[in-house]
């Protein structure tokens, strides 16, 4: 069982003094560097407080899109099982292997963008909010 | 003799004074003041401040950072280029000479004149930091990008970049998808973004010089005045419209997404400016394309930055984040090839 | 699949460069807070490199402890069963339950130090290697 | 009428003056500098430079923090401990009056003497930081534990506190089991040492005036001298052997283990100084049963300020971080606490 504060609420917290109290502070020649570090610990905050739904969901996506729902692995097995269905995606993708059947494409596509859009959440969430980039 | 790689030390200095009062065929010259530059991921910058017939002369000595990407020209080749592009009347720092002497500072390294301004992207593209006039500007770095395009081949002094085979498009395909094959993780998404290129791709047309890092960030303004455009490491044959699209992609608007010439003019300036220098109408619809493929691109380039950091090879903040903006590369180039639109 | 650098790589270069180029840069009044978020990104690399292993170990020793094997639960569910598990040993413990059975209180004091090894592991590992305190 | 909790703000300035000029009895007294002390989870502690017949006297005002854990008392009562500790020939600052009218700074308060010197854990167990005796250092805080310890039911100025049925271990485990009752998650560790706890018990001894905060940290030392005796919040009636046991506990020795009075000296050193003020001897057995329950107490006492941070009613690193603390004291309470030492 994990001890309170968890990570990423002890992330966040951490985040919140160094941008109230550190930053404000720093010479102009550490700003970006300050800058920087601000941004990686909320990145990673935001990855922890996801947690593993996202990559779930990608291997559950994944795993219908080839017809391997039978057994769903978890932890490392699960890991290892989303290498394997990206790089069999991938593989496809590089064959151009769906140009003839729309639906698959269309359903490749979905399970792409979806993942994208997860990706970005965690990464640069703004991007996402940004009325000249809203779909 | 020991070489260090740090021009501030006394020796290697005595060394470049005396390798500056050869190449400007001065009596003397004399290192007054000499600072590393920031940024540069790909090379190190060191400004010069030369005491040289009773003038201080500004310089840039430009040499290989610890690591760098591929497709990045060594700086004789870069040297090379920045010449052709002073000759063809580009607005580029004025090239000084160039070093193969090795004894010198330990590696190769040019010399060109310094230029005043700021090439910060972040800074011109926003409102409140930058207030010259945009859509001169713009149309201004579309006439340079005209003159660029001026060089084509063939060019004995420029016989170092490689003629491709097939067109530019399918070149590039070509090698994001070889750098794809030695990356340690499958990226579905961008060969979904490759494989729409490969669809679309426009046939051969004529050869020009792409500078193919045009874009806001890689040229230098001084209050309203453009004073040069810079790192021409990338350069190479290609199509025009590459160059163009790489300018206009909303991945290089700095978050300015409304102004589609790099966030600081509209495309319609930027346009104009290339059309009156060069004579010719620009194909939009090629252009387009092109920023698909500045996507794919710019996704390639941020994992191979990641991979620096992630490799050990050059462990580095700037590069990690680098690296985690692929995903929103990925997210842009999947948008503009939904299937809807084929 | 998760891009890199993943999570705990990003703290860990977001640290570096904090603890280098920004710490000591900071004046007196400021240090004592940089030194707290340097510690928290510790803690948090530390628990993010970690991942779910020692969850998993502690669900397991208990779930042995009490006869309850069958299914091992996943996720959300683990994190459930962890909780309802750790609230029996607590209610077992609080009323001595194992007083009189001393291979099964031996037992339920290796689940717990085991536990508690791993957490300080997380939280504070310099505790574990000073030569005071190894066992 | 506005009462601001800022000290600094002028209209609460003057009120304090006025009633500085009443307790002291002088003619005038103004506030010539005023500031907040750091640290003081609990409490909030003002430096106060007050201008007072021709001196400049240095005094502290304390008051509640915006939010408290548990058993701690409120300030009215620390103040009559405080006074009854100066009476009993405890080194502590000098109590000069307490404040129950809400409408000087909105809360009440106290007065006391500023003391010089560092009460820094971590400067004082460090040999590179201080050069002090501490041998002699130790001693000394033995016999005022000593003195403490000479304050004992049944006192009327200290009526409001509870004199304990049971014995006192037995007291705290029933304590800090009630406090786990309504915490939100397990801690079957902390349930193991309590049991544990339970089951060595000793039996009700003699009651004295319980410091309960008596460690390295809460006094307070210049140069080479202990001016004074802090942080009086916590104090009841119990077993003498607690104190001991709380100073001499490996959790409040700030790294500096092998020193086991509060990682500034020797427990013999400790032991004398308490034995020669009191005349007593210390049972040695007692004291190690006290580490054990400090390391429980200490472990609840995190866990409380942890809760502060993850309840959302104080966010604080700070607090967060002594919240993960809670894992490195179970593990110590059962290494305490193993099978084989029954």
């Amino acid at each position: 069982m994990r001890d309170r504060p968890n990570g990423a609420d002890l992330l966040t917290i951490a985040r919140e003094t160094f941008v109230r109290e550190v930053l404000p502070t720093l010479g102009a020649d550490r700003r970006l560097a300050g800058l920087m570090v601000a941004n990686a610990m909320a990145i990673v905050g935001r990855e922890l407080a996801a947690g593993e739904a996202s990559q779930r969901r990608e291997l559950a996506a994944l795993a219908a899109f080839y017809g391997k729902t039978d057994d769903m692995p978890d932890g490392e097995t699960a890991d290892a099982a989303l290498v394997q269905l990206n790089r069999q995606l991938a593989d496809d993708l590089r064959r151009d292997a769906f140009r003839n059947e729309p639906e698959r494409q269309r359903k490749a596509y979905e399970i792409l963008i979806e993942t994208a859009r997860a990706k970005v959440a965690i990464s640069n969430p703004k991007y996402l909010s940004d009325p000249n980039v809203a779909s | 003799m020991e070489v260090t790689g740090d021009l501030r030390h006394d020796e290697t200095r005595a060394r470049l004074d005396a390798w500056l009062r050869n190449v400007l065929a001065a009596p003397s010259a004399e290192i007054v003041r000499i600072e590393k530059l920031s940024g540069g991921a790909i090379q190190e910058n060191w400004a010069l401040d030369v005491a040289c017939d009773g003038n201080v002369r500004a310089f840039v000595l430009r040499t290989d950072a610890p690591s760098g990407v591929a497709a990045s020209h060594d700086r004789s080749k870069e040297f090379a280029l920045l010449k052709a592009a002073h000759a063809a009347g580009v607005t580029v720092p004025e090239p000084v000479a160039y070093c193969d002497d090795r004894t010198v500072i330990g590696k190769p390294f040019y010399v060109m004149a310094r230029l005043k301004g700021t090439a910060g992207g972040h800074i011109l593209v926003r409102d409140d930091k930058w207030r010259g006039d945009r859509a001169q500007l713009a149309e201004r770095l579309g006439a340079e990008l005209a003159k660029i395009h001026t060089i084509r081949p063939p060019r004995p002094d420029l016989a170092f970049l490689p003629v491709p085979a097939r067109p530019p498009a399918i070149e590039a395909i070509a090698a994001y998808r070889s750098w794809l094959d030695g990356y340690r993780d499958p990226r579905p998404a961008l060969e979904w973004g490759l494989s729409w290129l490969e669809r679309h791709a426009p046939p051969a047309g004529e050869l020009v010089l792409c500078h193919r890092d045009f874009r806001t960030g890689n040229y230098m303004v001084d209050g309203d005045r453009l004073t040069g455009i810079l790192d021409w490491e990338f350069a190479g044959w290609g199509d025009p419209h590459e160059d163009i699209g790489w300018f206009c992609a909303k991945c290089w608007r700095f978050g300015a997404d409304a102004r589609e010439a790099g966030g600081i003019g509209s495309r319609h300036d930027f346009y104009r400016g290339y059309e009156r220098q060069s004579g010719r109408r620009i194909d939009d619809r090629a252009v387009r394309y092109w920023e698909v493929m500045a996507h794919a691109r710019w996704a390639v380039i941020a994992l191979q930055q990641g991979e620096r950091h992630v490799s050990g090879a050059e462990p580095s903040l700037d590069l990690a984040l680098t690296g985690r903006r692929v995903a929103e590369l990925e997210y842009e180039l999947l948008r503009m090839t939904a299937p809807e639109t084929e």
